[in-house]
């Protein structure tokens, strides 16, 4: 047992199911001799070879609709996209295909593939490379939007990704692909789809988050802990579908709800929790639901990033301004 | 190096019978035997017939939105025929032909086009995708199956189909384009019948002919008289045995002419041409197919007759079954969502149930 | 002055920017001679010339990419899609172009232009053809999204979209293409953008929907009242970005809410206005916020489409369950 | 009909200077003027100064991750030779040469680079369009900006460039396919520098040239050596002519080769061959310029000197200007969301200031 980072999680859970079955194929730009831009798939094509770990020409439409041909005859493609911001071009072949493709022909075709993507801002990069469009993916029926927020979970999340018998949209919080190292056996052993995990318990207030954001939403909880608020904190991991469940058992006991979120505000993922709450839970809140989001504009090239993006600050005021509402 | 020619390419025509049904070169062996001609012929007939009715139930409100293949029934046919049930087609709208041949039943077109989606649950050829209506995606597919089947090793072709039109998305260019690098077994059926829709073949592209185009793909691209369903069933036939056989993909723009409405949605007098129209007629595949089954005394008013009245039967038979479907159930909307409902999703089928009075 | 319907408005619209200003172009597949497949556009080619009113090559991508670079060079194209669902190959060049061009280049550049397109079910139209997706582009910074309501609406709405000097998608409800007809006058006035319209005052309940739910809910209003409940009902029109201070009035008010759409529940635009309501009036709330909406599902073929669309029951149902919410 | 050739084409390459500087035929006009073509040297000189220079701001951290030009330097500098200050740049983001001849400052680029969109509000080239970095949706804005200066009757060129990755994209096509059909006044650069970044080129496509691409619009093909400057001048300008007088559309392949890594954030050892790029180097264009400026005794050791001398100023005092502007305020990040920031939009933008310290 190492301990490892969380693309090092990625590429270890590749190479588990590359392993394990031989009907998954991995594709993409750059994703064989180079082993990808950020190395996802570093060495895969050397041990697999150029069969089960193809570069692909150059587009993104193309990629997803070769991944709509194998997974139509069986195989279990995980197509990747460079990085989100380039996912566009296959929109079509996502919505109109991927997502429906069982419910097209009633079961006869399945669609057990899973698309990467980095996604995301912090590290600098141009333009288009820092985005969090994870809702548009979220409000199209058919699919599975999974984000990890941390190593193990990269691993036990991706194995139950390639596993699922459904199409997963697999979205890496590239800020995070090496800041933390956990302890990850390589056993093959899945995490469940479609469940959120409370990594805080606490009784004051629901901290929600995923993904990159889960860092500073936990540094948050410990912060808030030492001026005596008691954050529970949930990882939604699978943002859709949501487990609601979980989060509104929290809810009825802290009456309090803050999501933490990158994406901007309006429409997000947060949104639909926030929906969620106000349908199911409105009576048990004791003030507002707060969405600590990126702002609702374009994400900002590198020098603007970091104000754009929610901080620990961030977080701990509107916790705070929610703790003390009357 | 100073100016040189690096690359150059011709594009070939092939015709074997011209619109009288005499033919323009040697014939090759399928075209003699009169039987496969007659039942060829039969084929054309049928599909001809399906339309017909299908337009029909559609004006009495028993069929929504349906794109008829009159005047290009000799492309599905004619490559339809050189299939086996081994082989995959990735079919567009307007594939009625080659999903025909390739065991996919009338009911069940009658079923998908009747808005319900069981019709794509092909009882026959259980690998051929449902019909693609986002014009292009069909091309990369049909290059993915390609992928899969070429990493199995296996001995299959794959042939999907495009309009003219449809040529100009990005898609058509991307799946034959990764199909020439990867060398996959696919068949690219460009079905030029003038329009698309109202916009006629000039406004796609400034090309002089559609087959040129896999020339930016690095593969072979070959013109035929999609009105001469010999020519396109002998180069069918020799693309889907290139494609088996790990030779590679191939283009094939097969002309023609759109001779009826695009869909029963459409109404072409706005936009048509009539003289243009009825120059087309000259030219439609069945009489030139018919008129050399004459001439080879293969055929006789009364084989016409018979086989008129034996098509209008099947056709019936196929429209009593579909009308016969039971309207489905609400829980479909969510039974092949996922192979498993998701927890916050069961609430919504069971209010979908109750709404539609409990079914299920 | 005549009565015309909702499409016949938007021909009127489209005709008077014509006229009027000699910037605007029109384009798309089948526009042209044929008129649009819905004839939205029909004798304008005509009357305008083919240099104004111009069929295009069958590709979406490249029909927003071309709007892109007329719009940077000062004109205003008016671009449509023949049905929302073939909206998907353009995603690229509206999420990462169309929307930020003036923010990417500080101003110098802009997109004024419009993209139109039919959208939503209930016309037993083939696959495809009968989604309500506004969601995705409403959750993109940079756009403007638009949906009229009835014909005065679609007239007003598509002046003032095709005069905003901002990008504007314009998603017409072909189910009620034709069903009402409205006294348009022709005199160029244009309706505001990010506006709601109060089409009934109420105290008890607000209704919130757009587009041609509208009608079922306009119609739920109306049985409510005879029953004795008092609805408001809110058309959003602009629902990004949306006019929250008229919808967080009318809830301060009746206390009530209940949002009405065709599109799937999850990620829904009436999941941003019940998350901004738990936001910011959430105290105010004397129940749950309803949403009734089109099952998270995939928009069924049309033998099931009746029982996928919200209904005038499925609103009374909801809006009762709200009000005896105690 | 019978099998008959319905079309024919040829891709002719073009070479003037071959590798040791030597003319392989007769020289356009221009390259005997020898200042031109020492300003055109200078040129190269500086973008790959400027090159080498913004490489090392990034290796110090101050600077985001940049695509440098090594070995492509005729190309952006040959056509961009051609350009008057009424045409029309859609650049992507290995444009640097073509946005520096045409007016962008290198304080502008660097800007950009650096993470600041004040980079692409160019004091110059007020039409130029921004870096593309979404590969292939510039072919189709330039296609789009044609269509604008057509309809209103202008006599400008647009010029466009692409990698030769790029051109797998479905954009690629679309913008030269409808740049066909309109014959618009466009020049689609593709440059063919072997690598999309580890994807070599016979993973693209199965294409011989990429200049046949233009042959799928209808459109025509030219294939240069993107290492002679005065082949990618001579064919430039017959194409930008063309392009403004009404000509139509040209495709331009530039074959060339990446001599640097695909950007700072790329390691090029992992994946190329130490061997190829070595001969690769003795291709390169600005040796075999100067060796042919040598050979007319238009250029010496003390030029070289002198000119490296300044151009380093330049770039220098390039570089001070950009590290002197101001870091951008978070009002930036809403005032140019729209001309009028929302109501809904405002209140965070407030917060963001705020946030920030409270400036402005
Ligand atoms: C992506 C996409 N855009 C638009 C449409 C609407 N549409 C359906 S058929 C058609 C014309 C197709 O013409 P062509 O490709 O020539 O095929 P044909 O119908 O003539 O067989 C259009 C524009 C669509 N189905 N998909
Ligand atoms: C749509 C899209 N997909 C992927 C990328 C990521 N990417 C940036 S450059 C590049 C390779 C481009 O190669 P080529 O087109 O040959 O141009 P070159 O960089 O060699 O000049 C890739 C894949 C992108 N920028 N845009
Ligand atoms: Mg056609
Ligand atoms: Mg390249």
């Amino acid at each position: 047992m190492a301990a490892i980072t969380l693309i090092e999680a990625v590429t270890a859970a590749l190479a588990h199911e590359l392993e394990h079955d031989k009907e998954v194929i991995l594709f993409g730009e750059d994703v064989g001799k180079n082993g990808g831009v950020f190395r996802a798939t570093d060495g895969l094509q050397a041990t697999y070879g150029e069969e089960r770990v193809i570069d692909t020409p150059l587009a993104e439409s193309m990629i997803a609709g070769l991944a709509v041909g194998m997974a139509a005859q069986g195989m279990k493609p995980v197509a990747e996209m460079q990085f989100m911001g380039f996912i566009f071009p296959a929109m079509e072949h996502i919505v109109t295909q991927v997502a429906r493709m069982r419910n097209r022909t009633r079961g006869r075709l399945t669609m057990p593939m899973v698309i990467r993507a980095p996604y995301g801002g912090g590290i600098h990069a141009p333009e288009h490379h820092s985005e969090s469009t994870e809702a548009l993916f979220a409000h199209i029926p058919g699919l599975k939007v999974v984000i990890p927020s941390n190593p193990s979970r990269a691993y036990g999340l991706m194995l139950a990704a390639i596993r699922d018998p459904d199409p997963v949209i697999f979205l890496e919080p590239k800020r995070v692909y090496r800041i933390v190292k956990h302890e990850v056996e390589d056993n093959g052993e899945e995490y469940p789809l479609e469940a959120c995990f409370v990594d805080r318990e606490g009784k004051d207030i629901t901290l929600i988050s995923w993904g990159a954001m889960m860092h500073e939403t936990l540094i948050a909880a410990e912060k808030l802990a030492a001026e005596g608020i008691d954050a529970e904190v949930i990882d939604v991991a699978t943002v859709s579908p949501i487990d609601m469940e979980t989060i509104l058992e929290s809810v009825r006991k802290t009456g309090r709800v803050c999501v933490v979120q990158e994406a901007p505000k309006s429409g997000s993922i947060g949104s639909e929790i926030a929906a969620e709450i106000a349908e199911h839970a409105v009576m048990s809140l004791l003030a507002p639901i707060g969405r600590v989001s990126g702002y609702d504009t374009v994400m900002p090239y590198y020098k603007l990033e970091k104000q754009y993006m929610p901080t620990v600050d961030r977080i701990l005021d509107e916790a705070k301004r929610i703790m003390e509402y009357k | 190096m100073t100016t040189t020619t690096v690359a150059s390419f011709e594009i070939k025509h092939h015709q074997y019978l011209d619109a009288d049904g005499k033919p323009t070169q040697e014939l090759p062996a399928f075209a003699k035997d009169m039987d496969k001609m007659r039942s060829l012929y039969r084929d054309m007939a049928l599909l001809r017939a399906f339309d017909a009715k299908t337009y029909a139930l559609q004006r009495t409100g028993k069929m929504g939105t349906y794109p008829a293949s009159l005047g290009q029934e000799a492309i599905g046919i004619g490559y339809g025929d050189c299939l086996t049930a081994d082989d995959v087609i990735v079919p567009y709208y307007r594939s009625t032909g080659g999903l025909l041949k390739h065991g996919v039943t009338m009911k069940e077109i009658l079923q998908y086009w009747g808005g319900d989606e069981g019709g794509s649950d092909y009882s026959v050829a259980k690998e051929d995708f449902p019909i693609c209506v986002p014009i292009g995606n069909q091309i990369v597919h049909a290059s993915g199956v390609a992928k899969a089947i070429q990493i199995r090793k296996q001995k299959r072709a794959v042939v999907t189909e495009i309009g003219e039109g449809g040529t100009s998305e990005g898609d058509f260019y991307e799946g034959i384009n990764v199909a020439g690098v990867w060398n996959l077994g696919v068949v690219f059926m460009v079905n030029n019948n003038q329009w698309a829709i109202s916009v006629p073949s000039e406004i796609q592209t400034a090309c002089e002919t559609y087959a040129q185009k896999a020339i930016a793909a690095g593969i072979e691209g070959i013109q035929v008289d999609g009105n001469d369903i010999i020519a396109v069933r002998q180069v069918a036939e020799y693309a889907i045995e290139k494609a088996r056989n790990g030779g590679g993909p191939t283009v094939i723009e097969s002309v023609t002419y759109r001779l009826c409405d695009h869909t029963t949605a459409d109404d072409a007098s706005r936009y048509d041409n009539k003289d243009v129209k009825d120059e087309a007629w000259k030219n439609e595949p069945m009489v030139r197919l018919r008129k050399y089954l004459e001439a080879n005394k293969a055929w006789s008013d009364k084989d016409e007759e018979a086989m008129n009245a034996e098509n209008a039967k099947k056709v019936e038979a196929a429209v009593e079954e579909y009308m016969a479907i039971p309207k489905p159930g609400p829980e479909l909307m969510f039974d092949h969502l996922f192979e498993e409902l998701p927890e916050m999703t069961k609430p919504q089928r069971e209010e979908a149930i109750r709404r539609a009075g409990g079914n299920k």
